[in-house]
């Protein structure tokens, strides 16, 4: 085995936290307490997880509207939720919601118009690359999204310019209710690297350590200024988001996302884990109390910070970073 | 009289001039299978099949811009952006090329796309999933603009820009979908260029958008119990804009609000009131009021409601003119 | 004082601000072995490197969001976008994107990036190579934008352009590239938001856009003439927009007329009109007039001339006023 | 030889009809003639010739800036220099310029904005496809222009449509003062199609019978629905307009230029004629006397055109198809 035990552990952790935490957030939806809309990762973790966990602790990340999984193992339980409740406590004072950034944990902003992540997370690597900095990007973009005319940008500039960077396409073979094979006619996106002289592979998104190794590799190339595509293949196994019905998927759809569940990436990850010794059902079990536990006291703790007062949101100095006055009429 | 949602009316309208002429055809993301994300589209595909009412990749620029290719070849094409928010990133295709190609053909070609898109807030969805986008556009020559607000004018409208053979940007109001209103089951267009008197009044013209029509209505009521007597004009269309009946009604009562729900500066209400003040000086007895959104990025969730503009601004506006 | 051009102003400006700053540099199409496809950015390349004047792909949307990222990591971009008409590629990142992280992000992140593009009519390029943009970018909270009309505010405006921690939108007109004017050789900034009175007269306020304030001027000479005595205001940004020196003035003169370049309708004289009209109705003697492009795309070649607006129709307007 | 002499001579008019069009330019804007910038082809024209040749009467065409040898073999010339002059009696009543455009000879317009001929080209192919035609679309493209995002989505959405189109990419190795080398790191400008599921070849765009064939068989694809991206190899001879010195062109870079002379398009293709005993000197030197005469005629009768008036500029019904009144305030 190439990873240790301590590092299968920790991406055991991950998993669940991310499991875990999603189906908190379908229970908050369901009590009405979470407003807007949540995109679940459920089933897809293993991408996130096999990226983050190869990521150093400056690296950075630029999630999407999908990256429960990445985001949650890099911020803090109780001012994440804060965010996504919207209260002033959260990383953005919870202007940022699905949109949450922190320049400190080093997660960029998810913008809200799909495909500028790509060219943003470029420019983010530019920088970086400038300042002589050791630090990589990961961007992550879903299959969907690349068919938008910033990702090819950003992709072209990104190799031409030799910047430290993996565009990881997390391919759950859906975007909203439009299946892959009504996207593109490409079978693998990761050909697309290609066309701009980078280096692009495809592989299987639903194994943890595929993705990690991978990513190990791709990132240690990016930080030489290699930077390089990576399409994870994987399945949405909900709506598109929670409380979408999903009703444009038709039985054949259906039995997809059947087979996907039984393909689920934790489950045949744990079976691993127990039948090489690197745990125990014992410690499973800890380890998900253990994050249960965290999980329910953020929630307790992010319930009592407030929503942002009225001078909280019509603050001028949360728009403008030079305040020239007035509201800048 | 039948009351449908503008939703229904929306669908009904493109459902009718698909069947009407086979150059008209729906497509978009979501538009299809789906029955769009917020259900407005469905039964077209049952009806019309794959061929016209196409779900596409996400790619609006391109989409725009393919629309415009289409229409010039003689088809009809109805693109709708999931988000009016993103018509930012197809805001070349929709006000830079399709409204010039007629021109810089001396005339010979023409454009008959219509941009559908839903706009606006309502839904707490932050920043960019709840702005509303017209002014935007509002500079672009050879461009038309319609701003239903009723299920009885999204319908009229629509079927009126699908016929227009300019290129038409059409605004839909998200937070409206819902609303019922009395639609006809006879065929009826709204030409575009006609504004709309909501309600006739003596002492204050508040000119409104969309969901601000709704807000100014509720407000009138309110203001009339203490003796104002408020006279409610929808334009409908931005561009044309129905100058005559602003005008008579400015010149009437000589005191204007104008309510829309995009931020104020740079919203339209600038150039209307810059047109009403060029054109009513003499009839104009007090400042004219924009009441609008604030100059702030839309806040996330309940927040939203600090930022945007509602009945009592429109109240409050109102009593500071009489 | 020592005369140079617009065009040496403004790369003066580039090369001060670079020299003092490590983290400010430019990238573009053609900005670096070129020069500039104009010849404004002549010298830069060979004083500070590839590295920091960069020759870019063509890809103005990209480009623009990577300048946002840049921004973010805690550069200062400077990026030019050749001509002001592909801003329309570039409009969700310039408008939609970089304006809007910071209040997404509660005010953690700031975005200063300048965003440069020459824009405007003169060279009988056709519609879309001639426009004057601003318009399509005043309904946007977060942006700033700049219009510097002399090389004294093209070179003072960039520099706190660049200082500035917000993205500033920094529009120069091309046909003003070749204009003299003094400019010290010692440093200093024009800060953004304070409008210049360009002419002190007492009749009729003209507040007047870049190439429109040289109009200006030449229309006061011929007015004066007549005994009309008038006040150029240029307001050098419109975001933000110098209110006070525009109302002391409307207060004084009691008639405005607004000039700008681009077409009229929608345009940022709209803004500015019912800001004054909301403000100042008081003194107003008479309706606000605006001078400004027809609402047709710009022709080709001669036939420009008919379409854009110039001295004497600021002589016009003036008159109707007085 | 696979082509007809009278395909051979035909595509040696075209050839020369090309050259000494845009040598005629050269003395136009010498003399202050033609307002404007003009962007010339003249070295490349075996690429667009090769394509147009291979362009049946019903297929359209949609050209960039640098399409006279194209859009000249298909446009009636008076008309032509009418439009080139502003004046009113050109295809597009003056105002359209380089942006020239025809509907009746099947040339669509070239946009401002790179990049956006590109969906543009792929919505009037899908129009043909939905109205069973069989018309193709042929669509050029710059090797500076295929970095715009609208190329990407126009492909993308061309292979996933099967839309009757080819892209043909006029590799000249420059974008105004931009080499190839700075533009993208792929070697291969077709190599993008793989990334869409379309076929792709880079060939020499040097030798026109390469490029007829090669786009005979592309065309002949796209008419069944397989669209695909051509990649014809040349180089700009000139500056990036008539007029730009090109002080960029380092001493290499004009060797670079001094190498493509030499390798000059029509002198080749003559040389084979003649070898060939397709034409004689006497027929080339005919050939040419005749498209001069031409060429000079149709001078003479543009300059009687006048410009615009002013009402013809003011002209509401030229902007708007449905004129519904006023200036549409
Ligand atoms: C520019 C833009 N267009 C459309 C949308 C609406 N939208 C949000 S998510 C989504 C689907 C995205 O699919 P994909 O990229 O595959 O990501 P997934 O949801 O599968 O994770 C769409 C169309 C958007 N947010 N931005
Ligand atoms: C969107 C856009 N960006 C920039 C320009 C300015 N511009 C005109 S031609 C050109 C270079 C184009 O290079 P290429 O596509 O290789 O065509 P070539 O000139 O070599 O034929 C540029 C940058 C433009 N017209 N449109
Ligand atoms: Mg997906
Ligand atoms: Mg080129």
């Amino acid at each position: 085995m190439k990873y240790s035990k301590e590092q299968l552990v920790k991406m055991y952790e991950q998993l669940q936290l991310s499991r875990i935490f999603e189906e908190k957030l379908i229970e908050l939806v369901a009590e009405g307490s979470l407003p807007g809309f949540y995109h679940l990762a459920i089933g897809q973790e293993a991408v996130q997880i096999g990226a983050v966990s190869a990521m150093d602790d400056d690296d950075y990340l630029v999630p999407t509207h999908r990256s429960h999984p990445a985001v949650v193992n890099r911020l803090e339980l109780d001012k994440f939720f804060c965010e996504l409740l919207g209260r002033y406590d959260g990383y953005n004072q919870g202007k940022g919601w699905e949109h949450v950034s922190s320049v400190e944990r080093k997660v960029l902003p998810a913008s809200g118009d799909l495909g500028v992540g790509a060219p943003l997370a470029v420019g983010y690597a530019w920088a970086l690359k400038m300042d002589k900095k050791d630090s990589v990007v990961v961007c992550l973009c879903g299959d969907g999204a690349s068919s938008e005319g910033n990702v090819h940008e950003a992709m072209n500039i990104a190799a031409l310019f030799k910047l430290p960077i993996v565009f990881l396409i997390e391919n759950n073979k859906w975007a909203i209710s439009t299946p892959f094979s009504k996207q593109t006619a490409v079978d693998k996106l990761s050909k697309r690297a290609a066309g701009y002289g980078m280096k692009g592979v495809t592989i299987d998104g639903n194994d943890v350590l595929t993705v990690r190794a991978t990513m190990d590799e791709a990132i240690a190339k990016a930080r030489k200024g290699e930077p390089s595509v990576v399409e994870a293949v994987t399945y949405r196994w909900k709506g598109h988001f929670e409380g979408d019905p999903a009703t444009y998927r038709n039985a054949d759809d259906q039995k997809e996302v059947e087979e996907a569940m039984k393909n689920c990436p934790i489950k045949k990850f744990k079976a691993m884990l127990l039948q090489e010794n690197v745990m125990t059902p014992e410690d499973m079990e800890a380890v998900d109390k253990n994050i249960l536990q965290k999980i329910e006291d953020a929630i307790v703790e992010a319930r009592k910070s407030p929503l942002p007062t009225e001078k909280q949101t019509v603050d001028y100095d949360a728009v403008y970073a030079t305040n020239l006055g007035g509201d800048l009429v | 009289m039948r009351q449908i949602s503008y939703a229904q009316a929306l669908n009904e309208a493109m459902a009718e001039e698909m069947r009407k002429d086979k150059n008209v055809f729906l497509m978009g993301e979501d538009v299809g299978v789906m029955g769009g994300w917020l259900g407005h589209t469905i039964g077209l595909y049952e009806e019309f099949g794959a061929e016209r009412v196409i779900d596409t990749p996400i790619a609006e620029s391109g989409l725009a811009n393919i629309a415009n290719g289409m229409a010039m070849a003689g088809k009809r094409p109805i693109l709708e952006i999931q988000f009016g928010d993103f018509l930012g990133l197809a805001f070349d295709a929709v006000g830079n090329q399709g409204p010039k190609f007629r021109y810089m053909s001396g005339g010979e070609l023409k454009v008959p796309a219509v941009f559908r898109s839903l706009q606006g807030g309502g839904f707490g969805a932050a920043a960019q999933h709840s702005q509303c986008v017209e002014a935007w556009f509002m500079n672009l020559p050879g461009l038309k603009i319609a701003v239903p607000t009723t299920p009885y004018d999204v319908k009229g409208l629509l079927k009126a820009a699908v016929r227009d053979d300019d290129p038409v940007l059409f605004l839909e109001h998200k937070a409206l979908l819902g609303v019922k209103g009395e639609v006809p089951e006879e065929e009826y267009i709204v030409p575009l260029g006609k504004a709309k008197v909501v309600k006739e009044g003596k002492d204050v013209t508040i000119i409104a958008l969309q969901n601000l029509v709704y807000h100014s209505i509720e407000a009138a009521k309110e203001l009339e119990e203490e003796g104002i007597s408020v006279e409610i004009i929808d334009p409908r269309t931005l561009i044309p804009l129905d100058s005559q009946t602003i005008f008579s009604s400015v010149k009437k009562t000589g005191k204007v609000v104008i309510a829309h729900e995009a931020p104020k500066r740079g919203g339209v209400g600038g150039e209307i009131s810059a047109f009403i003040t060029e054109n009513c000086f003499e009839s104009l007895k007090a400042p004219i009021k924009r009441v609008a959104a604030l100059n702030i990025p839309i806040p996330f969730g309940i927040p939203e409601k600090y930022c945007l503009p509602n009945k009592d601004h429109i109240v409050k506006a109102v009593k500071e003119l009489v």
